[in-house]
């Protein structure tokens, strides 16, 4: 038990975080703190991936001179793989604020349920 | 690196996007010119992809490795009977779509027309892009274009509109961050990300709980994208308040290319004895689906807004679908596939007929119908297929995808879903017939609107025409449904299925 | 709406600042094949750069320096050069974004790939930097009616 | 506290850790991420594409469509801000 903490903490940090944001987004009534629940989750996914890409031992993935093994290097798959992530999620925020703005223009609140309230 | 391959595999995708990348700067100086690039780039992805289906159909599964790389270490497009399928589904239907949008554009969004088609394209892109690819990232990637050109497009229109995108976009993100945790989960398992290698590595690695979470977070995630039953919270309101050109693209494809994502990862990612029979995830998609069937059905009796009509029942029609794909025998999954198609075709028609409603009376209630039959007869005459083809009488393509359903069913051996078909189409009926004894049967207000009723007021051509072919389909494909099943669905079914 | 500050400190400092930090962008654009850096992120220092410009000065002198028309050119520009470079792989008989098949005159096909990723890198880099002024000035000038186009 | 998204947060978080159960620890350079494809991009970088930072030469090269895509994304979001907050000409 201890021994499986030890070896896969960093997980379950990853985890904490993402079901923080997570909660922030379905649990919140005003729209800006989903927002804010939203790049947390989304981080925290990134963490995730970058900490699979993790050796010990594993120096930075720029190629050095006479080191030409693949275990001295960590993978650099997650890395790619997360700057696509970080622009998807500066995109999806820019057009939530974009959204954001909009419905403010209308109904002068970010609060969910004076939106709601003054729907009806 | 090997030999140069069909260039029309990643020419469907090139062609609308650089169009996307120079509507903009040719918007500069001619205001119209985004509806005929997107047209003509549209056009040409459907060209390609009837070369591709006929090809595949032919010479067999077509490969495409971009930028020269073998998979796993490159990304590969993979073209197979099943998505060569859906992909001549989607590019038909965005095509017709596309062709009618112009009347409801120049409406609804006179001075937004230019990057209106610039984002519309995209999202065919992104949709496009989804069918085609064989890698898990990069489908999230295309999922992402897709998904974001799709909240632009819905919060642009009516009053509403920004809040009911705002949840999309909440709800959007959710699904799409599952969708790339359960890519993680399976990484961290294999160390790839090419789906036919997936494949070949997930069978030695089922007993793991790893992949069992994978599996769960793929189907959740897809599941909110495509708008299942009890997380289909954002879809009646994106439907509802969306312009009506973008209503009428989205409706139709959206939702059926994420059922796609959730064929392909059920089928060619996990293999259906372990997805589907060894974890009970069959069962639960059934009962969901036939959740939301039956739900779907009678929230859409309780509406009055044509449009929230059609919405919810897109909520109960996704449940044929993922019915078809739970039930887990050959039968329910031709059922599925014919109903992506046929379920194209009838809400692409139905949301066609609500966008030239919006633009000749302004509103989308259905009280306020009586006597349309003499202002649009034509139009009123595509409804009424069209509802038929929902209800699911015979000559219709509605009936053919129902049937398999139902065939599929009795095969597995769940007679209680035979009842909650046979039920929802007793409800469909009652809603749809709702709206067409309102229109053709009911006496128009008298000594209302100066316009006169009675006088003819039909669509423009540019609407018309494509509306016409969608009905004129509705029927044609239920007479060719039968070839249809054996000779594209039938091979699109995995092998020993 | 971002007006304009009497800080003469903030000014003069942004003045100085903002070449270095263009140069550093481009810097790390180009050094992308040999340590940390690329075409995104050389984009969005670029783009932070003009963003900062906006904060110490003011909209109304950012616009007099950008306008949403050249920012589109920017913008379509370096997604066409990454497509396009891909789609001259193509007709060059290669598969798309082969670079291996691109018609430069250099010996062996790594350098030629090394100067494939060079060119899309630019592209990237035009692109996000655009872009990231773009949706800047789409949101800081939304009270404004947007009247800078 | 509301209790229903608390509850789903909790499960959500439950069978995510669940999974963590069986994954290979933390920094393993036998876990199969480490073996499976990513050995080539290390090994071969300079041989295939003459840039010594993986990390370009993946994200620009071998997985290059990718990266195209995500261009477009942010393309994307970019003429959706426009779209949404500006007319098309004043």
């Amino acid at each position: 038990m201890i021994d499986s903490l030890m070896s896969k903490y960093n997980y379950w940090i990853y985890i904490v975080l993402m079901m923080i944001g997570f909660y922030a987004m379905i649990g919140k009534k005003n729209l800006v703190k989903k927002l804010i629940g939203m790049n947390i989750f989304q981080t925290a996914i990134i963490l995730y991936y970058i900490s699979i890409g993790v050796k010990k031992g594993g120096t930075v993935p720029v190629l050095m001179e006479g080191l030409p093994h693949a275990a001295a290097y960590v993978n650099p798959l997650p890395h790619v793989l997360m700057l696509t992530a970080i622009v998807v999620s500066v995109s999806t925020t820019g057009v939530a604020l974009a959204v954001l703005l909009l419905i403010y223009r209308r109904y002068k609140t970010l609060e969910e349920d004076e939106i709601l309230k003054s729907m009806r | 690196m090997n030999a140069p391959q069909i260039p029309a595999a990643i020419l469907i995708i090139l062609i609308p996007l650089m169009s996307s990348y120079a509507i903009p700067l040719l918007g500069w100086r001619w205001r119209g010119a985004g509806y005929y690039l997107a047209l003509s780039a549209i056009g040409a992805s459907l060209v390609c992809s009837l070369i591709l289906l006929y090809t595949v159909l032919t010479v067999g599964t077509i490969h495409y490795h971009l930028g020269g790389w073998l998979p796993p270490w490159g990304i590969e497009y993979v073209i197979d009977p099943l998505n060569g399928f859906v992909g001549v589904v989607v590019c038909c239907l965005s095509f017709l779509v596309t062709v009618s949008s112009r009347a409801s554009v120049e409406k609804e969004l006179p001075d937004k027309k230019v990057r209106f088609y610039t984002i519309y394209l995209l999202l065919f892109t992104g949709l496009m892009g989804i069918t085609v690819t064989g890698d898990v990232f990069n489908l999230y990637v295309f999922l992402e274009i897709a998904s974001l050109a799709a909240y632009a497009l819905i919060a642009i229109g009516e009053d509403g509109a920004p809040l009911a995108a705002f949840n999309y976009i909440i709800m959007g993100t959710i699904g799409a961050c599952f969708y790339l945790l359960g890519v993680g989960y399976l990484y961290i398992m294999t160390g790839s990300l090419n789906i036919a290698d997936l494949a070949k590595l997930l069978p030695a690695l089922y007993p793991s709980k790893v992949v069992l979470v994978a599996l769960a977070f793929f189907l959740i995630g897809t599941a909110i994208k495509m708008g299942l039953f009890p997380l289909h919270v954002w879809l009646p309101d994106a439907y509802t308040f969306a312009p009506s050109a973008v209503s009428s693209f989205i409706a139709p494809l959206m939702t059926k290319v994420m059922a796609y994502i959730l064929i392909r990862v059920m089928i060619t990612v996990f293999e259906p004895s372990y997805s589907l029979k060894a974890v009970p995830v069959g069962t639960i998609l059934t009962w969901l689906a036939a959740a939301a069937i039956l739900v779907g059905s009678i929230l859409a009796i309780a509406q009055s807004d044509f449009k929230r009509m059609l919405a919810y029942s897109s909520v109960s029609q996704i449940g044929y679908i993922v019915l078809g794909v739970g039930l887990a025998n050959a039968t329910g999954l031709v059922g599925s596939l014919l109903h992506i198609l046929n379920h194209g075709f009838m809400k692409a028609c139905l949301f066609s007929v609500a966008a030239a409603l919006m633009l000749k009376t302004g509103g989308r209630n259905i009280y306020q119908l009586p006597g349309m039959h003499r202002r649009m007869p034509f139009t009123m005459a595509a409804l009424a297929i069209a509802a038929l083809s929902m209800v699911g009488v015979p000559p219709t393509c509605g009936f053919f995808s129902k049937w398999y359903l139902i065939l599929g069913a009795i095969e597995a051996g769940q007679w209680i879903f035979v009842g909650v078909i046979l039920l929802s189409s007793l409800l469909t009926a009652v809603y749809f017939m709702r709206v067409i004894e309102i229109i053709f049967f009911r006496p128009a207000p008298s000594g209302g609107h100066a316009t006169g009723e009675g006088v003819r007021d039909e669509i423009p051509l540019s609407m018309s025409v494509p509306l016409w072919i969608l009905a004129a389909g509705i029927l044609l494909l239920g007479l060719f449904s039968e070839k249809i099943v054996s000779g594209i669905l039938r091979l699109a079914l995995p092998a020993g299925y | 709406m971002i007006t304009q500050y009497e800080n003469v400190i903030i000014k003069t400092i942004c003045r100085l600042l903002i070449p270095f930090i263009q140069l550093y962008a481009i810097y790390v654009l180009m050094h992308g094949h040999y340590s940390p850096g690329g075409g995104f992120q050389g984009g969005v220092m670029m783009g932070a750069s003009f963003i900062l410009l906006v904060m110490a000065y003011g909209l109304d002198e950012a616009r007099r320096r950008i306008s949403v028309k050249a920012l589109t050119i920017y913008a379509c520009l370096g997604l066409f050069i990454y497509s396009g470079i891909g789609a001259i792989a193509l007709l060059m008989g290669g598969n798309y974004l082969d670079y291996g098949k691109l018609p430069l005159p250099l010996s062996s096909i790594p350098k030629i790939r090394a100067m494939g990723i060079l060119g899309i890198e630019i592209g990237v880099f035009l692109g996000v930097m655009a872009i990231m002024i773009f949706i800047f000035l789409a949101i800081a000038s939304y009270d404004t009616g947007g009247k800078d186009d | 506290m509301k209790i229903f998204p608390f509850l789903i947060v909790l499960l959500t978080g439950g069978l995510l850790i669940y999974g963590t159960k069986e994954m290979p620890p933390w920094g393993d350079p036998n876990a199969p991420a480490s073996l499976h494809v990513s050995p080539r991009y290390i090994e071969k970088t300079v041989e295939e594409t003459a840039t010594p930072d993986m990390v370009t030469s993946v994200l620009a090269d071998y997985r290059g469509y990718d990266t195209l895509g995500e261009t477009t994304v942010i393309f994307t979001a970019g003429l959706s801000c426009l779209l949404l907050l500006r007319k098309d000409r004043e």
